[in-house]
């Protein structure tokens, strides 16, 4: 244990860089999506055993940059490399015959590298390499079929993703004026509670770490990108790569100190994602693009959440655990979820039972049905999500479980294979336990009470919300109601046909423009050539010099008599 | 004060000046300049200036008066007969405020300035040193022979500059013929040519030999002397030699040549133009000689002009015009 | 008056004469011409100027004299150049006219 | 005090032409020039030992130095070139052997020109130098050397009126004596005034330049690169030895805009002038117009300034570089034309790639006098808008940069024709003295910038401003 | 000892260019030996200057060049900041140059005025005065010419001339500039810059618009920036040098010379000149990066994204404060590394493939993955992506304009990083994402030596500007340096 903090934080995120490396190798691509499973260990190992808040300085590197991982860190780092190693596994199967491993396992360990480095980073510079990594080189893995739709996708998300990075790289910059340059984390975050903070800051860093959490109205790129990526891919960017997001609130937010403005927009714009995207998702078709919705609306509630702690001045301490713990739930469920689906095609009659049957659970559990986990989280996020807050969170138990719903009732019918491979399958279940064990797991050591304690009978009486989705459910069902059909990205398209019209409009007037400066250049002053020719000719002229030297003759006197 | 002589002779010298600038016909013109040139020889004897006088009657108006009419008759057979276009109004009004304003500006700065002869006390004291008696030779041939010197080349450059215009294909060759007489005219001008040459030659000798101490020189005598070539050489009593004839080179080059050696031979005694102790004279009158056959056979073949096309043979001989 | 002034005025005057006819004149061996009226008139007023109670000053006489070598030998150069040129006219005038080409309207 | 000696060598060989004489010539006289340049700051020589108001002083001052340095560097160079590329036009033999004897002449007399202080042995060597260069100019346009000589002669008799009038005013010709006795009085003025205006026509400054363009263009590329370095120089050195050592009490300040007015308008003038012109050696021979310009230019900045020594090293490096770069620039001009197509500039494609060196030679001269660094131009301009500007004079200043500007506008014009693709030219230039000897004038014109502080010091010799009345001998 | 090893630095170029032009085409292998190693033989001597100057020795070779007026070579921090990103770019370009070429017409005169190039800008860093500065600055004008229009045709030619019409123009303001200035207190030394308190601020005002202004136009910055599209007609190892090293960075390290070494930053602040300065620097980067948005030709849009991204450099220079100083001088470094990757990479991509458009750019990953691969590194690093070289920069100057109290720079960063990723991203789309056009092969890009000494130098600065980033805090790197030499403005 004592050499761990210098080996294995670094580890953490060189390991997977030089798998990432090794796939560059000529012919070893194939090798390496086999081996992706591996890319995680050294995090999980980090998260598991590696001193809580001992800086590792790496001099030299960045502006001295530094690696440190926190109680929150551990949480998310744990949550995000399970889900990622589960997910590698599942990969390593899944594009076992891609056409593409090498760019496969190249860019999936560098997101991995990026991903699990935001969580340790110990000052903003890393973090902002970290997280500009898992941002921009997750493009590759959401475009990596080439369909057209995916590649669309994949546009949508980066010139998103650009502009998070950008709002982020401008927020941390004030942010670290504000703390009189300091780039450490704890110390640009204390910065920021200053009042004598720019008062930008805050505001950006929302814009662009909420751009990766799928922050309502930011949230655009995110159903049509994880949809579009491969199951396993999908699986981690719903699962660890938004995590990222919500993460970079988690460490920058200046909780502890009442800051009404930005934390009401937060909490309202939280919140409305979280009813507006699960409502959103209902409308889909596809039932990756549902699960993508809810990953929004999940994203909602913790942000919505931690906008009503930021509002209010609640102490970190407080906050961050549940969010913490919602957040590793969230990852490993949804996950699970991303995977579930991808199983469906290979599940034939009764297997299929029994993943519906599992994806129900893991849904019912977002929703936060009542012993599952899911409840747990969410009664430990309530407890710091005030009293509308609370209401609000126990409401969208009914959302949630209408788009679970839906979820399942689009789910593809299976192919050819009636039995799963056990590479598959298994890595579902592993998620699927993870998720629904580890919060109980954890719950005590973060929140102080055992899960248990809490009333029963207020637990009943809130799962109205969930019975009343049953209702609606079953009535929806019995009546053959068909939910409408939105398109992936609901406000994208429109946007994107004007933003069109609007570059093609420029591109013609600038054509236009240069046209008539071309028409407009003067011609040579051929009649102003003409008299420097007269002028000239004079001068050339023997009389014409004679008369010049009696006015040079005189102009000299003239001049001296002055 | 200023006698009548030379109030009249001004009045005709301006005179003759405006008829000769004006006059429409170009010979004319001509023949008023030459006639000018006689009358400014007066002025220069009324100025007491005799070697001036010599000078400006031979070369000022003999020489370049043929070398205008050799020009102009030239110009007559290429159907160019000098006579002016009439210029506008303005330009004559224009220049003549000018000029008049210029003459006004001139006159008054003239005036302004008293006449005397201020070096003269300066020249008379060096001259026994020189062994010579007239000032001007001094002056020319000892205070400043370095100014002479040059002017020697100038000369020579002139005449090389004539060279240079000849048109392709005729050098070496010869000048053009300077027979602007008829036949009959051209016989007489051979035996009178015949005749003149040597007395011509003899008489340059004397102006020469004079000149050291009374008005004269080697440029009058050059003059003279080319005088006598010319008048040959339209009679015919001497063809034009061909540019590259070695004697001719060395005729032309001798005087510069011997001037430039004696100066350089200067440097022995002390600097460059310095001539030795006692023996200036001797040194002046060497250079006198050289440069009076120099200066000669310069002139003649300036006024000769550039090689021309025409010349069928280049190697025609000097009775070339002994065919009348 | 001085003498000498009025040797000297004519120069000016004759200067002043010949650069008027030099201005006017529009052939150039007239030009030569005019040129050296002026050039005569310049050695008057040298000599005029130099012209003492009793004796030129030798000093200005031999500045004249060097004078009237050098315009001799630039006139005669003039006259050569002047001849030349008239005749390279003629020439390109004679060599142009026969071989013009171009069938005359 | 021998230095005549190079003149009497060149005499000599007028007699006999042969062009390989310039072998032996060359280095003679270049030594002489450096011995020249090294001899005691106070050296002076009275011709014959005859004492002032009658003899002739010789005096090798910073101007006479660096100014027969500079011709002897320019002749030399374009003596050798002339050995191998003759000037003369196809089959005239007489220009062929006339051609020597007058470069001689004009060596000879810009020599002594620029080495005396006499003003009527200045008038002698005048007309060396005219005469000779009037008939360098008639081997290539007659026409045009015609108007030279007649403008010329207006020029010479301008020049002679004003020494006559100065002679019979003060009784000596001496620019040393002149300057102690000179009254500001009206025959000195008009003295002053007609030299001045002659001398202009010689110096070809603005609006009297009109001779200059047709004759320099016309003539061979050889008598080009003399007329335009040396011939006009001389009026500039008498003008400088006229209004800064003989008449410094008779002109004032205003007079001397007189000269830096039309200067201005020359560069001006000269630089449009340039730009519009076709062929390439007008253009060439404007750049000449507008170049002299700034030599006028550089007069009230001269007398204007508290320090005069910068600005009087500025003017001098000025000139010498100019000598040098535009005689390179024509010799180049002249091969470059004969390897192309025809004379316009637009005939000059392909050039850049078949004579890489004459370009070359081309460009550097160019560069000298557009007055970019590193180059003698530059440096000469840089001291002289150190002067304007310092004393205030923003309006020559902006000439001065205008002028650059428009310079680098022309030259580059035929500089960009030179590399533009085009037909295969027709004679391939071979390496040789031909091809070198523009070379190294233009680097000399540019080493030149390396050295400005010998050539600052050397101009100062003797300066005017800096002992009045100095050089007694 | 050894004061003449600035001099080495400007006379070994100059050897190398007379062996350029000497020797004629069939000797070509001896020309690039010569020119190869004349530019090894200069990074070695770097790389001495830099170890004695890390012992705190400062160079210094003088010569009185008029009287008055010397010719300084000075190696401080500053110089040898340029000095070295040159000598190194150098032995680059040179070796690509090479490639490039390999035997194409009129070489010894391109590698001559190659050389030529070198020589003024290692003395552009080098100069100790303001006029030995301009003798270099004004050498570079014209050594780039022949190279500019080095094809000769009317494109090249029509570039040439615009080229030379605004920096000849900008050289004459920016004489102007010193000469007034230089009238008012003497010669002007960098490592002492002479008392201006004595001169009226509207003077000083002036004068400062010239100097700027005239050095404004090789930094291209608006509106004196329209030359460098045009001389993108040059070939590539040209563009690369015109924008990463020689021209573009001549006029931005000139900038910075006048505000803190002729003014300093003080005299700056009274005059409140940094601010408008830093406004027109903001408006050169977002009109360079909307103008690179528009182009349709790969060279082009690399062109307005040098504007954009060399007003960096200024805007650091001119907002005057700790960070903001070492971010536009490390920026200096950077831009160089980073760009002259892109243009090395555009160029064999031209080369090799013949692509210019980008529309042609389609499936070139594929073909080309190791010039992509270097391509793409240039391009994350110039839109600020970390841990690309370009980011450390962008942070320094945002923290810089903070300090300064200019968050609108900010803004204006943040822009310009949108606008970097809008026009950069989509080649890169193209490159990697799309399919090649049909029947277009595959190219061996490390076949022969030719073929690697084309791709090898992009790689190495993409490599190099990778580890500017990551390793931006060693005392060696780019940012270490230029920390070292911003703080000795600020002391």
């Amino acid at each position: 244990m004592t050499a761990d903090p210098t080996l294995l934080l670094p580890l953490a995120v060189l390991w997977p860089m030089l798998l990432a490396g090794l796939a560059l190798l000529p012919g070893w691509g194939p090798r390496m999506v086999l081996l992706l499973p591996l890319g995680p260990l050294p995090a999980l190992a980090a998260a598991l055993v590696a001193s809580r808040d001992v800086p590792v300085a790496l001099p030299g590197v960045l502006l001295d940059s530094g690696l440190e991982l926190g109680a929150t860190g551990a949480l998310f780092l744990g949550g995000a490399a399970t889900l990622w190693f589960w997910a590698g596994v599942y990969a390593a199967f899944y594009m076992r015959h891609d056409g593409r491993p090498a760019a496969f396992a190249l860019f999936w360990n560098l997101v991995l590298a990026g991903n699990l480095g935001v969580f340790i980073a110990g000052d903003i510079v890393t973090f902002y390499v970290f997280f500009a990594l898992v941002s921009l080189l997750a493009y590759p893995l959401v475009i990596h079929d080439r369909q057209p739709a995916s590649m669309r996708a994949g546009t949508v998300y980066l010139v998103l993703a650009v502009c998070g990075e950008v709002a982020i790289l401008v927020g941390l910059m004030l942010a670290s004026f504000g703390a009189g340059g300091a780039i450490g984390i704890e110390a640009v975050r204390a910065g920021l509670a200053l009042p004598s903070a720019h008062p930008a800051a805050v505001p950006l860093l929302i814009a662009g770490f909420g751009i990766k959490a799928g922050l309502m109205p930011l949230h655009v790129w995110l159903p049509v990108a994880h949809p579009a990526a491969p199951v396993p891919a999908s699986a981690v960017l719903s699962g660890a790569i938004v995590k990222a997001g919500i993460f970079g609130l988690v460490a920058f937010l200046p909780l502890g100190m009442p800051a009404a403005v930005a934390g009401n927009v937060l909490m309202i714009l939280g919140f409305s994602g979280l009813f507006l995207a699960a409502l959103m998702g209902l409308a889909q078709a596809g039932a990756k693009a549902v699960l993508a919705y809810s990953t929004v609306s999940q994203m909602g509630l913790v942000m919505g959440v931690l906008g009503f702690a930021l509002a209010e001045g609640s102490a970190p301490a407080a906050v961050l655990p549940a969010v913490a713990l919602f957040a590793l739930h969230h990852g490993l469920a949804k996950g699970a979820l991303f995977l579930g689906v991808g199983l469906a095609p290979v599940c034939g009659r009764a297997w299929r039972w029994g993943l519906l049957g599992g994806l129900a659970v893991l849904g019912l559990s977002l929703a936060g049905m009542q012993l599952l986990a899911g409840a747990l989280v969410k009664s430990a996020l309530k407890d710091q999500a005030g009293a509308f807050g609370a209401m609000l969170i126990g409401l969208s138990a009914l959302t949630t479980a209408l788009a679970m719903a839906r979820c399942l009732a689009v789910l593809p019918g299976a192919t050819s294979r009636c039995r799963p491979p056990l590479l598959m399958a298994l890595p579902f279940l592993a998620l699927s336990g993870a998720a629904l064990w580890l919060p109980w797991l954890l719950y005590a050591r973060i929140a102080g009470t055992t899960p248990l304690a809490a009333d029963l009978r207020s637990l009943i009486f809130e799962a109205w919300p969930l019975a009343l989705a049953a209702l609606l459910i079953a009535g929806a069902v019995a009546v053959g109601l068909k939910a409408p059909v939105l398109p992936e990205g609901d406000a994208l398209s429109p946007v994107r046909r004007r933003v069109a019209a609007l570059s093609a409009a420029a591109r013609a007037a600038e054509r236009a423009g240069s046209r008539s400066l071309r028409r407009s250049r003067p011609k040579p002053q051929t009649v102003i050539g003409e008299d420097l020719d007269r002028i000239e000719d004079v001068f050339r002229e023997g009389a014409a010099a004679a008369i010049l030297v009696l006015a040079i003759a005189g102009a000299v006197v003239a001049a001296s008599l002055i | 004060m200023t006698g009548a002589f030379d109030i009249i002779l001004c009045l005709m010298i301006l005179g003759a000046a405006g008829i000769a600038l004006f006059v429409r016909d170009a010979l004319a013109a001509i023949a008023f300049f030459i006639a000018f040139g006689n009358l400014l020889g007066l002025a220069w004897l009324g100025l007491d200036a005799v070697n001036v006088a010599l000078a400006e009657i031979a070369l000022g108006a003999g020489v370049t008066g043929v070398l205008l009419i050799l020009a102009r008759a030239r110009l007559l057979a290429l159907g160019d007969d000098a006579t002016c276009a009439d210029t506008s109004a303005w330009l004559r009004a224009g220049a003549l405020a000018a000029c008049a304003g210029f003459v006004l500006l001139l006159a008054a700065a003239v005036l302004s300035i008293p006449p005397e002869s201020g070096l003269d006390r300066a020249v008379a004291p060096l001259m026994p040193g020189l062994g010579i008696e007239n000032r001007v030779t001094g002056v020319l041939l000892a205070f400043r022979a370095y100014d002479t010197l040059l002017e020697s080349f100038v000369l020579l450059g002139a005449l090389v500059a004539v060279w240079s215009l000849a048109p392709a294909g005729v050098w070496p060759g010869r000048p053009a013929d300077l027979g602007v007489a008829d036949v009959p005219m051209r016989r007489v001008a051979r035996s009178f040519g015949r005749f003149l040459l040597p007395v011509a030659l003899v008489m340059a000798a004397y102006l020469v030999w004079a000149g050291s101490d009374v008005p004269g020189g080697a440029f009058q005598a050059g003059t003279v002397l080319a005088g006598g070539l010319m008048v040959s050489a339209i009679g015919g009593a001497i063809g034009l030699p061909r540019s590259d004839l070695p004697g001719l080179r060395v005729a032309l080059v001798l005087g510069p040549l011997v001037f430039l050696l004696i100066g350089l031979a200067g440097m022995g005694f002390g600097g460059f133009l310095v001539y030795p102790e006692g023996s200036a004279k001797a040194a002046i009158l060497a250079i006198e000689y050289s440069l009076f056959l120099s200066i000669g056979a310069t002139l003649a073949l300036l006024v000769a002009g550039p090689n021309v096309i025409g010349w069928p043979d280049p190697a025609g001989g000097t009775d070339r015009h002994s065919d009348c | 008056m001085v003498t000498g002034h009025v040797y000297a005025l004519t120069g000016a005057v004759l200067a002043g004469l010949g650069l008027f006819a030099f201005i006017t004149l529009r052939h150039t061996l007239r030009q030569l011409l005019a040129i050296n009226v002026v050039g005569a008139g310049i050695f008057l007023i040298l000599g005029g100027l130099g012209r003492g109670a009793d004796a030129t000053d030798p000093f200005p006489q031999a500045l004249v004299i060097t004078g009237i070598v050098v315009a001799v030998a630039l006139t005669a150069f003039g006259a050569a150049m002047i001849v030349r040129l008239a005749e390279a006219r003629v020439a390109t005038k004679a060599a142009t006219r026969p071989d013009g080409g171009k069938p005359g309207p | 005090m021998a230095v005549p000696l190079g003149f009497m060598l060149a005499a000599l060989l007028a007699g006999r032409a042969a062009r390989w004489l310039i072998l032996p010539a060359a280095p003679a006289m270049a030594g002489l020039a450096l011995w020249l340049a090294l001899v005691p700051a106070d050296a002076a020589y009275l011709v014959g030992h005859w004492d002032l108001p009658l003899g002739i002083l010789l005096r090798p001052d910073g101007v006479a130095r660096l100014m027969v340095a500079a011709t002897a560097l320019v002749i030399g160079a374009v003596g050798l070139h002339a050995l191998a590329d003759p000037p003369e036009k196809a089959g005239n033999a007489a220009q062929a052997e006339t051609f020597w004897p007058l470069i001689y002449l004009l060596w000879a007399g810009a020599n002594a020109g620029f080495l005396t202080t006499d003003l009527f042995n200045l008038y002698v060597t005048l007309e060396m130098v005219s005469l000779a260069a009037v008939a360098l100019a008639a081997m290539g346009s007659l026409e045009a050397a015609l108007r030279y000589f007649m403008i010329a002669l207006v020029g010479s008799l301008a020049y002679l009126l004003g020494v006559a009038l100065l002679v019979g005013r003060y009784n000596t010709v001496d620019v040393t004596l002149l300057s102690q006795v000179a009254q500001p009085d009206l025959a000195t003025m008009l003295a002053l005034g007609l030299m001045t205006a002659g001398l202009l026509i010689k110096a070809a400054l603005f609006p009297m330049h009109g001779w200059l363009p047709p004759a320099h263009a016309a003539a061979p590329a050889p008598a080009s690169a003399l007329l335009s370095a040396i011939a006009v120089k001389l009026g500039f050195v008498i003008l400088l030895r006229l209004w800064f050592e003989a008449f410094p009490a008779v002109s004032g300040q205003t007079a001397l805009h007189v000269l830096g007015g039309p200067g201005a308008l020359a560069v001006i003038y000269g630089s449009v002038q340039a730009m519009r012109q076709q062929r390439l050696k007008a253009l060439v021979a404007y750049s000449t117009v507008a170049q002299v310009g700034y030599l006028f230019l550089a007069f009230p900045l001269v007398a204007g300034a508290p320090d005069p020594s910068g600005a009087w090293a500025g003017m001098m490096l000025h000139a010498v570089a100019h000598m040098l770069a535009k005689a390179a620039m024509f010799l180049a001009a002249g091969l470059m034309l004969k390897a192309a197509a025809g004379d316009r500039i637009g005939d000059l494609g392909g050039l850049a790639q078949s004579m890489p060196m004459t370009v070359t030679a081309f460009g550097l001269a160019a560069v000298s006098l557009m007055g970019l660094p590193p180059s003698g131009g530059f440096t000469g301009k840089f001291l002289l808008l150190n002067a304007a500007i310092a004393q205030g004079a923003f309006l020559y200043a902006g000439v001065m940069i205008l002028g650059g500007l428009l310079a680098a506008v022309y030259f580059f014009r035929a500089l960009s024709a030179c590399f533009a693709a085009g037909p295969a030219p027709r004679a391939p230039a071979t390496l040789g003295v031909r091809t070198a000897a523009p070379l190294v004038l233009a680097g000399l014109a540019i080493v030149m910038g390396f050295g400005g502080s010998a050539l600052h010091n050397l101009s100062a010799i003797a300066a005017p401003w800096a002992a009045p009345g100095a050089a007694a001998p | 000892m050894m004061t003449f090893a600035p001099l080495l630095l400007v006379l070994l170029p100059v050897v190398a260019a007379l062996v350029s032009f000497a020797l004629p085409e069939r000797l070509s292998a001896w020309r690039n030996a010569a020119n190869i190693g004349v530019a090894f033989v200069k990074l070695l001597v770097v790389a001495y200057l830099l170890l004695q100057a890390q012992a705190g020795v400062v160079f210094e070779w003088r010569y009185e060049f008029l009287p008055g007026y010397d010719f300084v070579l000075r190696l401080d921090p500053l110089a040898l900041l340029f000095v070295t990103l040159s000598v190194f770019l150098w032995l680059l370009t040179t070796i690509y140059a090479i490639a490039y070429f390999d035997r194409g017409p009129n070489l010894p005169r391109f590698f001559g005025f190659f050389n030529l190039c070198v020589l003024a800008a290692t003395g552009v860093a080098m100069s100790g005065t303001a006029i030995t500065f301009f003798l270099f600055y004004e050498l570079l004008t014209l050594a780039t010419w022949p190279l500019v229009a080095h094809r000769g045709d009317d494109k090249s030619l029509r570039a040439g001339q615009i080229y030379l019409t605004y920096t000849l123009a900008g050289s004459v303001a920016f004489l102007a500039g010193i000469l007034w200035l230089q009238s008012l207190v003497g010669a002007i030394e960098f490592s002492a810059p002479a008392n201006l308190g004595a001169i009226p601020p509207l003077t000083l005002t002036l004068i400062f618009i010239l100097c700027i202004g005239g050095l404004g136009v090789k930094a291209a910055i608006i509106p004196f920036h329209g030359w460098l599209p045009e001389a993108m007609a040059a070939p590539a190892p040209v563009s690369a040098l015109l924008h990463a090293v020689a021209v573009v960075k001549a006029g931005a390290f000139g900038i910075v010379r006048v505000i803190y070494d002729v003014y300093g930053i003080g005299t700056v602040a009274e005059l409140g000149l940094g601010v408008p300065l830093a406004a027109i620097a903001s408006a050169t980067i977002l009109y360079g990066s909307v103008q690179a948005l528009m182009q349709s030709d790969l060279k082009k849009r690399l062109a307005y994204s040098t504007v954009s991204q060399v007003s960096y450099i200024v805007l650091g220079a001119s907002l005057i404060g700790p960070f903001a100083v070492i971010g536009g001088l490390v920026h200096l470094v950077h831009q160089g590394i980073m760009k002259i990757t892109l243009f090395m990479c555009a160029g064999a991509l031209a080369n090799r493939m013949g692509i210019t458009a980008i529309a042609e750019l389609d499936g070139a990953g594929r073909l080309m993955p190791v010039t992509m691969a270097a391509f793409s590194v240039g391009a994350l690093g110039m839109i600020g992506m970390p841990p690309v070289a370009g980011f450390i920069s962008k942070w320094y100057l945002g923290i810089g304009a903070l300090q300064s109290d200019a968050a609108w720079a900010v803004a204006v960063l943040a822009g310009s990083s949108l606008l970097n990723a809008a026009y950069f991203l989509p080649l890169l789309y193209r490159a990697w994402l799309l399919p090649p056009p049909p029947g277009r092969p595959a190219i061996a890009e490390l076949a022969t030596t030719r073929d690697r000494m084309l791709i090898l130098p992009a790689v190495v600065t993409a490599v190099v500007s990778l580890g500017a980033g990551i390793f931006a805090s060693l005392s060696f790197s780019p940012l270490g340096w230029a920390t070292l030499v911003g703080l000795g403005y600020l002391r």
